[in-house]
């Protein structure tokens, strides 16, 4: 009986891991759908040109979503993503501008601005113990207003800039587009830490069981402050690339940004109270929510739809997710035997069976009267 | 995996500690012995508030010794535990570590001197995989600093195997009942090769069979001079494995004695600092009119075709295995969870499926089995933990005032003797057997006609055990029907009137109180002809 | 509707203070008036430019100048706005209506107060104001777009628009006549009014879109400097670089780098600059009693030269300038 | 059962102690305390500081400004409480002042409109009832799913139109004020209202419950408290005055818009947080939450008044809300300092 209740516990554990995997597939899927739906009403839905655009649109915002799955799976939420992003792409822009700046010192010019963004909400978060919402929530105002003191009603244009450097926004390295190709690096690095690091795997502990997570002995503060030094360095560079991209920069620069990034980081998956979710799924979300944009474009819908199309199809992912986790939940249950957890002779192994005739019952009978 | 202690020097082993019967634990470690203690505690005090957890503690722990920490609860066991561990730093006083003062400045830094915690409340990561859980933080690692799935797997099998524990290592920690968490647990502090082994009542949600084999392991430990520190509130459990036992009275140190030197009365008289009365203090009574009458309940999966009543005045209990179906039914018959059918009846009239508030109109009440989760809130006052099932009752048009509030929640914690600073604390900071108390206060006060009590003295010391025990005899005294569900066999046979024995979600017998003895009760449970 | 208040029985006449006084055309412009400029938003670089021609103006008749305004483009923080210029006892507000009719409760308090309300760029209810000076003849604009790109594709071909916000209203007046405009050319298709929200991601989304839902579009009409900065973007990066046409209302100093690479000949615009400068001159003609906005009456602005009131408290400030690669380079905002 | 459960023995009574359960000094050490501190000191500032503040004009104005935060942050308070958020309360306003413009239109009278709108903004919120109890889905998520949802509606529902012509009677109504006191109709109908959920929050069964379900919501499920009816009907409750916000937004600016009162939930958030509520649920109180409302609106007007920039307004609007967090948390650091300090001296001293 015993193995037979592994096996099935097994199955049952495998399935779930199916799931999680499942979660990536289905946005594949998904993604796979559209495309193929848009390009039978347009077939140049699916042309060159149109999946590098659709590549080029998501890049920044996957980029944002793989740092926010950082603080997400760790139970907490990076709502100033926007205001960094746009303090960073404006002062890029502005040091282009003025002083003539290298390239290579404007991109870290703008992931220091970023990362020093990440180090105040770190600072908040970790160490003062203030809730990430309400943290990022004050510094998504407090940075965009040192971002509105900055520009004065300045726009940096185009022209202020190094064409090398708007290259970059919308050039390509062997037909690939540049943009896309940073965020897929970036993604394939963060995407293997969080698998393959001790503190990849902190960072789900953390959001797991934060309590639990100090026990263990994991610094939780310290990785709480990398990671949001970490996102706040990818949405410093994330500015950068925007400066790139659009040439035109403002003050207002990605202002309300943090929502579509939270809606990709939870359409692809990621959950919000933290423990699951992966880089991957992440930015495969944003990738799905970019995608669907195109394409209600190029399927002629109504513009005044597509914010309702967005909102049902978030609402649409995170239900199918609850009901397969419910449905995987079902399965381990009905598949663990009941009382089945302690196995005389488990897996064979070395310890002595107990006397057989020592019934194995949930008693701790006292005055050690059953113990000879 | 290698579990066998690499630090076992010759001279450690098979090492007995001999002390001194009146060494009353700051005494300093005489010439003659053999050791000195690996890990020492002086005059150890922690303040929470204006609540002495701690108060001058000192505790030795040689190589190779099992010892126990007793007291009753919230005698400071799982502060000294956790000041051990890194969590709490102490106010005053120093912890030695091979003679050296040393300060845990986190819990990582205690671990990597060597002390593995077994906590009282199970730590686990629910969303990761049991081997993630054990190996967290200090993952085997292969090339690139990546983590070696391969070898933490190995490691993780060879663990369950020596522990006997047939879980799959790849499952997710979430859903995992209790009992599978507290060996997870296990597993954890093993794999950790540790040479102060603290396990904080590890086996309050164990079977009889996986203590046994908990201690298996926990004496090749001590064989091989690891020092062990063993907390339970079960006395024979701790006369079964432990050699030496330190008393702890209101965070204040009282003895430190070998084993062998105390009997069990003077044991419990140190814990409680005076004698007990009758461990099951049973006041015969005559059952009156059925109170709560249960039909061919059944919960899919979980439990089948249940049927049984309980009259006023008597105490039923509910024995069985762990994982037999016991909650199952409890919270099936007060709402919680919903049957797929049968029927439940209070007094005479049938009770809606799926519905506390009809239950608690009907007069039943339900102390649940994990008080932490179920039971209070931690965070609120323990006036409004108390009062929080009668506030309907409480209000006047509609509206509640604090008085009222702190009156009813006053004389509640007066009538079961609470320990409390002000009513206005959080209850999370009293005590596991406090904590029952405001538990048992807030639905006695709604003044059931039925009582369901789920392992009511779970984790709870001794003294307040008694005082329980006399609680519900004197409930089913005056007339009220109560239906207790626990694991503790004595317990079982010492309060209850009729003992119902559950199997694999049936009921499978029930005895009188002139029947029921372990004997039978055993072989229901496992389903076997009594020898 | 069942005796209720219903539109039909709602016949509203909520007319704004009626302004009883007469004008006088020989008033001296008043010293030291306090004028304020309510922008849509603060850190709209072409409010910024816009607000700066009225600093100019103010300064050369002695007032006092400020600018003030939210940081969202937002009806009700608008409103709030106002209701403190009203506080403060400003002589003149020169405001962008966010919303039409939002702010005219706000704005009829503030003229009942004696506060001489000017909209400029973008009008309120005609109830709300005094006079509204306008950038450009909403039908002249229209039409001159259209023109504009008639002569780029040669009179054929399928065209977009790509619009600001669905309810800009600017835009929607000029797309009217747009559409009109187009029934002159049977050559021409417009197939599509996109929106990009104002917004450069979006804007610029919307682009690719309209060129992948249709291949053979030969032009595109940006009635909005969003639009058509991240619609240029789009198409100097793409191969529709120099065969799809873009033409449209777009700022010099974005549109510099893309009239000089090819990929737009030619736009148009009205210098900002100079419709702050009027709607200043204007504000404080009305607060010197030279003018109260009837139609008909004339006042001069400073180096603008003498206007005059048209239908509705109208003041047209003059046809658009067009820009193209030959005198790009002599604008600066 | 008249229970003498067990004598009364040594009974383990608290000392009294200075600081007594509601002792005056404890409250004004509460958060609720330093920020009504603050607004008053905000008030007195503004007034002799800032010309024209004072003024009834102003008054009313500035009372105006900040009606829908103030509507929209009751029921908001209320599920924060109870562990729960409603970001979608902005975008839920904006789709009843679009569907006021259509059936406007549509020739229905506002008598009608009314009460229908009201409806559909409880729907709504009972949409998010139904997803957070009945799927058991995070309510952040839902919400910003139908923070999307409901504003794209708004747009479908009126497009690019707008809808001004509404009856003078009502949009007056709203910015008359009681008499010659500068209090606006509308303030009077928060004052009701606040009335009505700060009895409901803080001295009924209910409200208890609201905060045994934020702290932990299994347990009071075993207490018998339908936290999911509870959870549903609260999202609902929070649905029915965002289109009750609707009506008075769109009155109030004679204007039923798509995108009325857009990025207005961020603002709903800060409030309720600087109000002292807790975000992980189970603390906060509606006092607090109102004054930080005033606090809020007083602060802004009188910056706005004395010509301080969008960016500074921004930089306060941040500072405040992480501060709000921030002191309480210095203050119990401090005193734990403070307290080791002590120990450590009198273990110093003693030995
Ligand atoms: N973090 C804390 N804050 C405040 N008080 C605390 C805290 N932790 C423990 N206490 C208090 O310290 C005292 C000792 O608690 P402790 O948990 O050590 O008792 P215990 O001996 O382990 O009891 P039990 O047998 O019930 O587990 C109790 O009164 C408890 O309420
Ligand atoms: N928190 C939980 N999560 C998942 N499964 C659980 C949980 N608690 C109990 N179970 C499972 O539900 C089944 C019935 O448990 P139940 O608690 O009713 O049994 P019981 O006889 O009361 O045992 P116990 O003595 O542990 O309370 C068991 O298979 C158990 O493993
Ligand atoms: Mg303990
Ligand atoms: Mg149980």
């Amino acid at each position: 009986m015993t193995t037979a209740v592994v096996e099935k516990q097994r199955s049952a554990a495998a399935l779930l891991g199916r799931l999680a995997k499942a979660r990536e597939l289905g946005l594949l899927v998904a993604l796979f759908l559209l495309f193929g739906a848009t390009a039978i009403v347009n077939p140049r839905f699916i042309g060159v040109q149109s999946l590098k655009d659709i590549l080029l649109n998501t890049a920044i915002v996957a980029l944002l979503a793989v740092g926010q799955t950082l603080v997400v799976v760790t139970r907490n939420i990076d709502l100033s993503v926007g205001s960094v992003l746009g303090l960073s792409a404006f002062v890029t822009g502005l040091l282009f501008a003025d002083h003539d700046i290298p390239i290579v010192v404007a991109f870290a010019v703008g992931i220091v601005i970023g990362a020093v963004c990440g180090v105040v909400n770190g600072v908040l978060v970790a160490v003062c113990r203030i809730p990430a919402l309400v943290v990022t929530l004050g510094t998504m105002y407090v940075f965009r207003g040192i971002d509105y003191w900055l520009a004065g009603g300045r726009q940096v244009n185009a022209a202020d800039m190094p064409s090398a450097f708007l290259k970059i926004g919308s050039g390509s390295i062997a037909g690939i587009p540049i943009l896309p190709l940073i965020a897929l690096v970036l993604l394939a690095a963060a995407a293997w830490g969080m698998r393959n690091l001790r503190s990849g795997r902190e960072l789900y502990a953390i959001g797991s069981n934060p309590d639990a997570a100090r026990l263990a002995g994991i610094p939780v503060g310290r990785r709480l402050f990398v990671s949001f030094v970490l996102t706040g360095a990818l949405s410093g560079l994330a500015g950068v690339l925007w400066a790139a991209r659009f040439g035109t920069i403002d003050a207002t620069a990605a202002t309300g940004f943090e929502l579509n990034v939270v809606a990709a980081v939870v359409v692809g998956g990621v959950a919000i109270f933290g423990g699951s979710g992966t880089v991957v799924g992440a930015a495969l979300g944003a990738l799905l929510l970019s995608t669907i944009g195109s394409a209600l474009v190029v399927l002629k819908v109504e513009a005044l739809w597509e914010r309702a199309i967005t909102g049902a199809l978030l609402l649409l992912a995170i239900t199918i997710d609850r009901v397969l986790a419910i449905r995987a939940e079902r399965a381990l249950r009905a598949s663990a035997s009941r009382g089945a957890t302690t196995v005389p002779n488990g897996n064979g192994a070395a310890p002595p069976p107990p006397p057989a005739d020592e019934p194995a019952v949930a008693t701790n009978v006292s005055e050690g009267s059953t113990r000879r | 995996m290698a579990l066998t202690r690499t630090v076992s020097a010759t001279a450690l082993k098979r090492f007995i500690p001999l002390i001194g019967k009146t060494c009353n634990g700051a005494c300093p470690v005489s010439h003659s012995e053999p050791s000195r203690p690996l890990l020492s505690l002086e005059g150890v005090g922690k303040t929470f508030g204006a609540l002495r957890a701690l108060d001058g503690v000192s505790l030795d722990l040689y190589p190779g010794e099992v010892h126990a920490l007793m007291g009753e609860n919230g005698a400071g066991k799982s502060t000294l535990v956790r000041i051990l561990a890194g969590v709490h730093r102490p106010d005053t006083g120093v912890v030695r570590l091979d003679g050296e003062e040393v300060t845990f400045a986190d819990p990582a830094a205690a671990r990597d001197a060597g002390i593995a915690v077994i906590y009282q409340e199970p730590t686990l990561f629910g969303d990761l995989s049991v081997t993630e859980n054990v190996f967290m933080g200090r993952q085997p690692l292969g090339r690139f600093r990546a983590i070696d799935r391969k070898a933490m797997r190995t490691q993780v099998e060879a663990l369950f195997a020596r522990l006997g524990v047939a879980l799959d290592p790849d499952r997710p920690a979430s859903g995992l009942s209790i009992a599978d968490q507290q060996l997870v647990e296990i597993a954890k502090a093993l794999s950790l090769n540790a040479r102060v082994i603290i396990m904080d009542e590890p086996t309050a949600a164990l079977s009889s069979r996986e203590v046994e084999r908990l201690f298996t392991v926990a004496r090749t430990l001590r064989e091989d001079g690891a020092a062990l520190v063993f907390i339970s509130h079960r006395l024979d459990e701790v006369y079964a494995l432990c050699d030496r036992v330190t008393v702890l009275r209101d965070g204040k140190f009282v003895s430190a004695d070998p084993l062998a030197d105390v009997t069990e009365d003077e044991l419990v008289r140190r814990m409680v600092g005076r004698d007990l009365d009758a461990l099951f203090p049973k006041i015969d009574t005559t059952p009156g009119e059925v109170a709560l009458k249960v039909e061919r309940l059944t919960r899919e999966g979980v439990f089948t075709d249940v049927s049984f009543e309980v009259r006023a005045g008597e105490i039923v209990a509910l024995a069985g295995l762990v994982g037999s179906g016991r909650s199952e039914i409890a919270r099936c018959v007060f709402g919680i969870d919903k049957y797929d059918a049968g029927s439940v009846t209070v007094r005479g009239s049938s009770l809606k499926a799926g519905r506390p508030t009809a239950a608690i109109d009907a007069g039943i009440a339900l102390v649940p089995e994990d008080r932490r989760q179920q039971g209070l809130v931690m965070e609120l006052s323990i006036e409004r933990n108390a009062t929080m099932t009668q506030m309907g009752g409480l209000a006047r048009f509609g509206l509640l005032s604090g008085r009222a509030e702190r009156a009813r929640a006053k004389e509640w914690s007066t009538r079961l003797q609470l320990k409390y600073r002000r009513l206005s604390d959080a209850v999370g900071v009293l005590s596991g057997g406090n904590q029952q108390k405001v538990v048992l206060a807030k639905w006695l006060a709604t003044q059931p006609k039925v009582l369901i009590v789920d392992e009511p003295t779970r984790g709870i010391d001794v003294g307040t055990k008694a005082e329980v025990h006399r609680l519900l005899s004197q409930l089913a005294s005056e007339g009220v029907a109560v239906l207790m569900i626990s694991s503790e066999l004595p317990e079982v046979l010492g309060m209850a009137d009729r003992v119902l024995v559950m199997r694999e979600g049936r009921l499978a017998a029930e005895f009188d109180r002139a029947d029921a003895t372990e004997e039978t009760v055993l072989s229901a449970a496992v389903g076997r002809r009594a020898a | 509707a069942c005796g209720g208040t219903t539109k039909d029985s709602n016949d509203d006449s909520a007319a704004g203070p009626a302004s009883s006084a007469s004008a006088n055309p020989d008033a001296p412009l008043k010293e030291g008036l306090k004028i304020a400029f309510l922008p849509k938003q603060v850190n709209n670089p072409y409010f910024t430019v816009a607000d700066k021609g009225g600093e100019k103006a103010v300064k050369e008749f002695k007032g006092t100048y400020k600018e003030v305004g939210p940081s969202d483009a937002s009806a009700s923080s608008q409103v709030q706005y106002i209701n403190t210029l009203t506080q403060q006892g400003q002589d003149g507000i020169c405001v962008s209506a966010n919303d039409a009719n939002a702010v005219v409760p706000a704005l009829t308090q503030a003229r009942q107060r004696g506060v001489k309300v000017v909209t400029f760029d973008s009008d309120a209810a005609v109830a709300g104001r005094d006079a509204f000076v306008n950038q450009a003849d909403p039908e002249a604009l229209g039409r001159t777009e259209v023109q504009l790109l008639a002569k780029q594709i040669g009179e054929k071909g399928k065209i977009a628009i790509l619009s600001a916000t669905p309810n800009a209203t600017n835009q929607n007046a000029w797309i009217e006549f747009m559409k009109d405009e187009l029934k002159k050319y049977p050559g021409m298709e417009l197939v599509k009014v996109a929106y990009g929200n104002d917004d450069d991601q979006k804007s610029f989304q919307e682009t690719q879109g309209l060129l992948q839902a249709y291949p053979d579009l030969k032009g595109i009409i940006s009635p909005t400097t969003v639009g058509i900065a991240a619609a240029a973007r789009y198409l100097s990066g793409s191969p529709y670089k120099g065969k799809v046409a873009l033409t449209g209302l777009g700022t010099p100093n974005q549109m510099r780098q893309y009239v000089k690479d090819g990929t737009v000949k030619q736009f148009e615009l009205w210098d900002p600059a100079k419709l702050g400068y009027l709607c200043a001159y204007a504000a404080a003609a009305l607060s010197s009693g030279q003018i109260t906005g009837k139609e008909g009456e004339k006042f001069k602005a400073g180096e603008l030269g003498e206007y005059t009131i048209g239908k509705d408290g109208a003041i047209l400030l003059g046809p658009p300038q067009v820009f193209e690669a030959a005198n790009i380079d002599q604008f600066n905002f | 059962m008249s229970t003498t459960v067990l004598p009364p023995k040594e009974t383990s009574e608290p000392r009294p102690s200075a600081f007594a359960e509601h002792s005056p000094l404890r409250r004004l050490l509460s958060w609720e305390g330093a920020i009504t501190a603050l607004l008053i000191f905000a008030v007195l500032a503004a007034s002799f500081g800032v010309e024209g503040f004072a003024d009834s004009f102003n008054l009313t104005n500035a009372q105006l400004d900040i009606v829908e935060i103030a509507i929209l942050s009751l029921t908001l308070t209320l599920l924060v409480v109870i562990g729960e958020i409603d970001l979608s309360i902005a975008s839920n306003l904006g789709m009843c002042s679009a569907l006021m413009g259509v059936l406007w239109n549509a020739g229905l009278s506002i008598e009608t409109i009314i009460p229908i709108t009201i409806l559909v903004g409880a729907v709504a919120g009972a949409l998010n009832g139904f997803l957070v109890t009945v799927l058991g889905l995070p309510s952040l998520a839902v919400t910003i799913g139908t923070l999307a949802l409901y504003r794209g509606l708004a747009y479908v529902l009126l497009g690019d139109k707008a809808v001004a012509d509404f009856p003078v009677d009502y949009t007056s109504w709203t910015s008359k004020t009681i008499g010659s006191l500068p209090i606006p109709n509308p303030t009077v109908l928060v004052i009701i209202l606040a009335i009505i959920v700060g009895i409901l929050l803080h001295a009924t069964p209910i409200g208890r419950s609201l905060y045994a379900i934020g702290s932990n919501k299994e347990a009071a499920r075993f207490a018998g408290i339908r936290v999911k009816r509870i959870t549903f009907w609260l999202f609902v409750a929070s649905g029915a005055f965002a289109g009750l916000a609707a009506i008075i937004y769109t009155f109030r600016f004679s204007s039923a818009r798509a995108d009325n009162a857009n990025g207005l939930e961020l603002t709903v958030v800060a409030a309720v947080l600087l109000g002292g509520v807790s975000i992980f649920g189970g603390r906060g109180t509606l006092p607090g939450v109102i004054v930080a409302v005033l606090l809020v609106g007083v602060i802004r007007n009188a910056l706005i008044l004395d010509d301080v920039a969008p960016d500074t307004l921004m930089l306060v609007t941040g500072g405040l809300l992480i501060i709000s967090v921030l002191a309480p948390n210095a203050v119990t650091w401090g005193r734990e300092r403070w307290r080791l300090r002590k120990l450590a001296q009198k273990a110093a001293s003693t030995s």
